[in-house]
């Protein structure tokens, strides 16, 4: 389906191409009410309070996931795009993954014994430091 | 606000210039390239000056600190007030902020835009065979970005409270707390000049790599591009990659500023005895985290380009082809990538854990492999070629071991435990100085004297290029090498009186009177360096109007494609289309008629 | 080599090893240095034009690059996991047992160092933040005067504020924790090789055994604001008898402010 | 001079410059927000105990708002396709939707803005009894409203007291607070639905810190704000762009269709974008 999304519009109008166009209308529309459902069940199943936030945090951010590929999928027809495309995007999230990963790691992976500090803040015995 | 102006130049790419264009439109609103090219060379020019000239001041506060400045003392207390330069004497405040400035300065407003913007807009699409950049109007538009971005930094000398004063890396808390006396103060112009600045350098990005991407022209293949545009293509993806998270950080510390938001403000500060009215619960190492994300890059943004012009310059003057073309290109790819995932070797003395410091000391180690092929491709070059000693290629043959010293002097500081003693101490001042003054600015000054008869059509004078060459060269040293030495002593940085603090007195162990003592060799050093630019300075001005007229549109008798144009190069560029046929350094060709095969000369065999 | 470098006088137990790593990395630059140098100087004056009209369009054929940045690599490996990698992890891993060291709480402030020792129970009483006064610029508990009761074991701490003086017993295991009040300063101790950034926030322990006593000095390593090239401390590093009595002198006595 | 590449796609790379660039624009887009994300992350690990707050934005309204963001990008893409069938028409009919939802969506922002400069929390210099849900609780930390000389002021903080002079204010507490769990809070709300609001009178001398719902309150706030607020700057700013296509622009229509359709596809991109982060904003910061 590549041609018809990259606008080689030379055989713009003619009946094959509308009958593309017309086949993309509909995978927008399912895609659309996709979406919605999405929404709908995220904000559904937030409703329910899971005893643990891992599950909540997990379904949220996969159905999340889920949407995003549809849009970035469908409505911005990354699947039918070029690998110059792919390969810019490619990058981009390494190392946006990178930065976000390696940040929050290094906030866990302290010298022994270092504590952050709160107000107010514990005393410690002199002979057992950290955590 | 980039957004729209983003997306709406971008489809607006070519009603421009059809209609015979006015001075305004040609000279200041251009979206030619090439005009382009030189409004940000100038303005970069002049700012390098500026950047020198705050450091000239520092440099005699280290040297003779309470002692006013001779010369423009008085002129710094009108311009700054009498307290913060009583007498002419710089005050540890006016020091702050002249150091952060000059750090600024040098890294966002003068290197970069002279070696990505204004060398890689004129020179990029020439080489590569192309008429114009894909959006000029985004080009324009970047380089106004760059410009108010400049006027910004430069109007915050003169606000209440002065420019910002907590270094060019700008920490929080610090940076929110410098100066609470002013809402507006020098921190927050810092952060809206920065956010400017971060747009153009985007918009540039975005051009650079969509122009080398489609505007190749025909036959020019990716191996067949010229070492320069690929460095400046590398170094457009770390633009566009590495400075989107300072700009996020630069929003969230102008969040700090202004609306005492505390995402760089932990929970229970306390200033001067009174616990700070603020929600707390940020992280001061949130700030590095995101700092460096982009500062390690951009110190490579820093010397790409230098290395693209060093590559070039090499292969002209040793009339041979550069040595190991594809270890260069896939280094520079080498090092952009790895570039991102080195941050926080800035951050050792932080605190950090073995693992995570053991990864990033590995990564450190690994990214400089990338940077010693390179510069071996480069020395490797040399051998077996005919080398003209002409002011270019003096500088570019200067710029190897400066780069080189610069370089080396990366690693210890690579290994957190060597860091510990050296961190913050003036060898790290030496280690990068060595890579962008006499590594990069050395660079940059061949390129200037390299692509100046294409620019105006005349020749810059070779003895006084000559003098400024060797003048630099020694005075630079003079200045840096003693540095080295300070730092292993435990000389630190950021000290308006040199460290004069900590000198060694009876009873308490400090530095050796020797090393406070060279303070003063340097800074002479430091002035004779400026003095040693005013044969530049006059050449360069003299040159447009009096400079010796080329005789051909090569005078170089270089083989890459910008040689091919009229000179200088019209509206357009090339007069007829032109193919590329073979690779960009075909020098001392065996068989061939010259010793230079331009990349246009179709195949004799058919 | 130490005095080539230029290294200053030593005084702790593991700052010989940072001396090693820096030497042992300089010596891998000083031969990048020097051979790429020669070769450097040789090559310009060998292929300069009038020696050599005619380039060679090939050039090097051999492969003995490969072989320099083989080299190379090796070196670097062997500098990065044979001591860089396991000296930090001694660095920050395996800290002496605190009950058997000297405990100190370094804090920095706008522009001095304030020192707090457990005092005879061996205990540090609790801060909050919220109590900050300038008598009691820490916060701590048990000199607030309302609140003091609350926390008996605060009572003994030796708090030096104002001179920003360390006293430390020689020949002993010392555990500092250094934080910091307000901006980011930096406990950096040449003689001893050792610099931790104070970060507000954040107590972070470093550890360290002097080896000579003396006075040094603790510079603050991070720029702090206007007094920030004054922000000197001294370490005294006292023979154990002295720090002993150092410390009962101290003890009991209301915390000893200069200011 | 004319630059190629402007209309007709590149055979080696298959692309028109300008779908180049809006993507690589979009890449540096990600690491924008990419940044933001990664800081909310540590703000929220780093965040002490019950200094975060959540269960205190709008849902349904959020949810809403969604809805309208992911309609707004399908009738982007559909009028893209009525434009590929030549269909001017239908295409300004569903881009004239789009720009609607966009409106609309800036429009509940603002409203929700509104709502949150006027909540407050207020903390107490010593805890006192209120009621939460159906259940007594000693607190010292009240979420609610403040009623003063009648009206119900916004963005006061505890500076505001001392400017002001206000001796004491009437407050209405909510029947809970983010200490408690999502489920408890849920709780409480539902025992207190329709009970009448108590109000108390709460003295300037017991308050220790007073803020409204504005990013000084706490970095969830300060994130919250400083995320939505870029991401409607990015609504506006699309916006705009698709309003321009919409009219002045259209002209192009007439004697460069093709080029017409390529912008129309490229500010689409853009909008998509925007879509995107808000699908993930939402759930992060409504939900979590
Ligand atoms: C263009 C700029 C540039 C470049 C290229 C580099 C290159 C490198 N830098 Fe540098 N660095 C800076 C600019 C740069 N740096 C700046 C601005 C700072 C300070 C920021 C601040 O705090 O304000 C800094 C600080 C800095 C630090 C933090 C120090 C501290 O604050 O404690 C570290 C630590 O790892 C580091 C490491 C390195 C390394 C390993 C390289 C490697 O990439 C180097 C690799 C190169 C080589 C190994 C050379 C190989 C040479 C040969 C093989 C031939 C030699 C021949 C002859 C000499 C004849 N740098
Ligand atoms: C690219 C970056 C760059 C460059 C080129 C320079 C160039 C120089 N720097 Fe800079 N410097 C920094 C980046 C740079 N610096 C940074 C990031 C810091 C840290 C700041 C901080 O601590 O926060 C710093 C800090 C710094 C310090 C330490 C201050 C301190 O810690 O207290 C010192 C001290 O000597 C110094 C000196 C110099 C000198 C002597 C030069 C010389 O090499 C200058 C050479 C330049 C010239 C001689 C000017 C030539 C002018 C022209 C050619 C103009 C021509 C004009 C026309 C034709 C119109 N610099
Ligand atoms: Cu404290 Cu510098
Ligand atoms: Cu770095």
């Amino acid at each position: 389906m590549g041609h018809s999304h990259s606008p080689s519009h030379s055989n713009a109008g003619s009946a094959d191409h509308a009958q593309e166009v017309a086949r993309h209308v509909k995978v927008y529309i399912t895609v659309f009410i996709a979406l919605l459902v999405g929404t709908v069940v995220t904000v559904a199943l937030n409703y329910l309070h899971f005893e643990s936030m891992t599950v909540t945090v997990a379904i949220a951010l996969f159905v999340a996931t889920v949407k995003a590929f549809l849009v970035a999928g469908y409505f911005m027809h990354l699947i039918s795009e070029k690998k110059a495309i792919y390969a810019i995007l490619v990058s981009t999230i390494f190392f946006f993954a990178a930065m976000m990963y390696l940040t929050v790691w290094s906030r866990g992976q302290l010298p022994w014994g270092t504590r952050y500090l709160s107000s107010p803040t514990p005393g410690a015995p002199a002979g057992q430091i950290g955590h | 606000m980039d957004a729209t102006t983003h997306a709406a130049h971008l489809h607006e790419t070519h009603d421009a210039h059809h209609e015979e264009v006015g001075f305004l439109r040609k000279y200041v609103f251009s979206t030619d390239h090439k005009i382009i090219g030189v409004q940000y060379g100038f303005t970069a020019l002049l700012f390098l000056l500026l950047g020198f000239l705050l450091m000239a001041c520092m440099r005699w506060s280290i040297a003779y600190p309470g002692l006013p400045i001779p010369v423009v003392g008085g002129l710094l207390e009108k311009l700054f007030g009498s307290d913060v330069a009583a007498g002419g004497v710089l005050s540890p405040d006016l020091y702050n902020s002249f150091g952060a400035m000059h750090g600024t300065i040098m890294v966002f407003l003068a290197i970069v835009p002279l070696a990505f913007a204004a060398f890689g807009n004129y020179v990029v699409p020439l080489q590569i065979g192309a008429v114009d950049m894909a959006f000029p109007r985004v080009n324009m538009a970047s380089f106004q970005c760059y410009f108010l971005g400049g006027v910004v930094m430069f109007a915050s000398f003169f606000i209440p409270g002065g420019a910002a004063k907590s270094g060019w890396t700008s920490y929080s808390p610090l940076a929110t707390m410098a100066d609470l006396g002013h809402r507006f103060d020098g921190q927050t112009f810092w952060l809206i000049g920065m956010v400017l600045l971060i747009t153009s350098s985007l918009l540039g990005a975005v051009n650079f790599i969509a122009t080398i991407i489609q505007l190749r022209a025909p036959g020019m293949t990716w191996m067949r591009m010229p070492f320069f545009c690929w460095a400046q293509f590398v170094t457009a993806f770390l633009l566009l990659l590495a400075f989107p998270p300072l700009e996020a950080a630069g929003i969230m510390q102008l969040m700090d500023n202004l609306f005492g938001t505390s995402f760089f403000l932990p929970t229970g500060l306390i200033v001067a005895g009174n616990p700070v009215d603020v929600s707390g619960g940020g992280s001061p190492l949130l700030w590095q985290h995101l700092f460096w994300f982009l500062g390690h890059p951009e110190v490579y943004v820093l010397i790409l380009p230098a290395m693209g012009i060093v590559a070039e310059i090499i292969a002209n003057n040793t009339r041979k082809p550069i040595w190991g073309y594809k270890s260069l290109v896939y280094s520079a790819f080498a090092i952009g990538f790895l570039s991102f995932i080195v941050w926080a070797h800035h951050m050792y003395v932080t605190g950090m854990g073995t693992k995570i410091s053991t990864f990033f000391q590995t990564t450190t180690m690994i990214i400089s492999i990338p940077s010693v092929i390179i510069l071996t491709c480069l020395f490797i070059s040399l051998w077996g070629g005919s080398i003209r000693f002409n002011t270019p290629m003096l500088f570019v043959l200067a710029f190897l071991p400066m780069f080189g010293i610069g370089g080396l002097t990366g690693l210890p500081l690579g290994f957190n435990y060597s860091d510990l003693h050296l961190h913050d101490t003036y060898y790290v001042i030496a280690h990068f100085h060595y890579v962008v003054a006499p590594g990069t600015i050395f660079a940059l000054f061949a390129g200037i004297y390299y692509w100046f008869p294409k620019i105006t059509g005349r020749m810059m004078n070779e003895t006084l290029g000559k003098i400024h060459f060797w003048l630099s060269l020694i005075f630079m040293n003079l200045v840096f090498m003693p540095m080295f030495a300070q730092g292993m002593a435990g000389m630190l940085r950021r000290m308006y009186n040199g460290g004069a603090t900590y000198a060694t007195t009876d009873g308490e162990v400090g530095l050796p009177a020797a090393i406070l003592k060279a303070n003063i060799g340097v800074t002479h050093a430091a002035f004779f360096l400026g003095l040693a630019q005013l044969p530049f300075i006059f050449n360069f001005f003299w040159s447009i109007k009096n400079g010796k007229k080329v005789t051909s549109d090569n005078p170089w008798d270089a083989t890459t494609l910008e040689w091919q144009t009229p000179t200088p190069p019209p509206h357009g560029n090339f007069t007829k289309p032109v193919v590329a046929h073979r690779g960009p350094y075909e020098y001392s060709v065996p068989g061939a008629a010259t010793d230079f095969t331009p990349q246009s000369e179709p195949d004799k065999k058919h | 080599m130490q005095k080539l470098l230029g290294l200053p006088e030593l005084a702790s137990v593991h700052g010989h090893e940072v001396d090693k790593l820096i030497i042992y990395v300089h010596y891998l630059m000083g031969a990048l240095f020097v051979g790429w140098t020669i070769y450097f100087l040789y090559t310009i004056w060998r292929f300069r034009r009038s020696r050599n009209p005619k380039a060679d369009y090939v050039g090097v054929t051999n492969n003995s690059s490969n072989y320099i940045e083989g080299a190379v690599v090796v070196v670097e490996a062997v500098l990065l996991l044979v001591f860089a990698v396991p000296l930090w992890a001694r660095a920050v891993d395996d800290f002496p047992p605190a009950d058997k060291s000297v405990v100190v709480r370094v804090t920095g402030r706008q522009f001095n160092w304030i020192a707090r020792y457990p005092g005879a129970d061996g205990i540090f009483g609790k801060q909050d933040a919220r109590l900050a006064t300038t008598e009691n610029p820490m916060g701590i508990i048990a000199r607030d005067a309302k609140r003091a009761a609350e926390d008996p074991a605060g009572k003994d701490d030796i708090v030096v504020e104002g001179t920003s003086e360390v006293v430390i017993p020689v020949h002993t295991n010392v555990i500092v924790h250094v934080s910091s009040l307000d901006v980011i300063h930096s406990f950096k101790v040449p003689a001893l090789r050792v610099t931790q950034d104070a970060i507000p926030g954040m107590s972070i322990p470093i550890y360290f055994e002097a080896t000579r006593t003396n006075t040094y000095q603790i510079n603050c390593a991070q720029l702090c604001g206007n007094g920030h090239s004054t922000m000197k401390g001294l370490l005294r590093i006292v023979p154990p008898a002295d720090f002993d009595a150092w410390v009962k002198s101290k003890a009991g006595a209301a915390p000893v402010s200069y200011e | 001079m004319e630059i190629p590449y402007t209309v007709e796609a590149r055979n080696d790379t298959g692309l028109y410059n300008a779908k180049v660039g809006i993507w690589l624009f979009l890449a540096s887009e990600v690491m924008l927000f990419g940044a933001l994300f990664s800081s909310y992350i540590l703000l929220r690990v780093g965040a002490d105990p019950g200094t975060w707050p959540h269960g205190l934005l709008n849902i349904p309204i959020g949810t809403f708002n969604t809805a309208v963001l992911i309609t707004s990008s399908v009738t982007v893409v559909l009028s893209w396709a009525a434009l590929q069938m030549r269909n001017f028409a239908k295409y300004r009919k569903f881009q004239a939707i789009t720009i609607a939802c966009a409106l609309g969506f800036l429009g509940i922002k603002t409203f929700e803005y509104r709502e949150k400069f006027g909540h407050y929390e207020v903390w107490l210099k010593n805890p006192i009894t209120v009621k939460h849900g159906d259940k007594e609780v000693q607190t010292d930390r009240l979420l609610g409203h403040i009623e003063f000389q009648g009206t119900h002021p916004s963005f006061w903080s505890t500076a505001t007291l001392a400017a002001k002079q206000v001796e004491s204010f009437k407050f209405e507490p909510d029947p809970f607070h983010y200490t408690m769990t999502a489920r408890e809070m849920a709780h409480a709300k539902k025992a207190a639905a329709g009970k009448p609001h108590e109000v108390i009178e709460i003295k300037s001398a017991d308050v220790k810190r007073l803020s409204a719902f504005v990013p000084a309150h706490s970095t969830y706030f300060g994130i919250y704000f400083t995320l939505t607020a870029l991401h409607a700057l990015h609504v506006l700013g699309g916006a705009l762009v698709i309003a321009y296509l919409w009219g002045p622009g259209a002209k192009m229509w007439k004697t460069e269709p093709e080029r017409y359709i390529n912008r129309v596809e490229v500010s689409g991109l853009f909008w998509h974008f925007v879509d995107l982060v808000w699908i993930f904003l939402f759930p992060v910061l409504y939900l979590l």
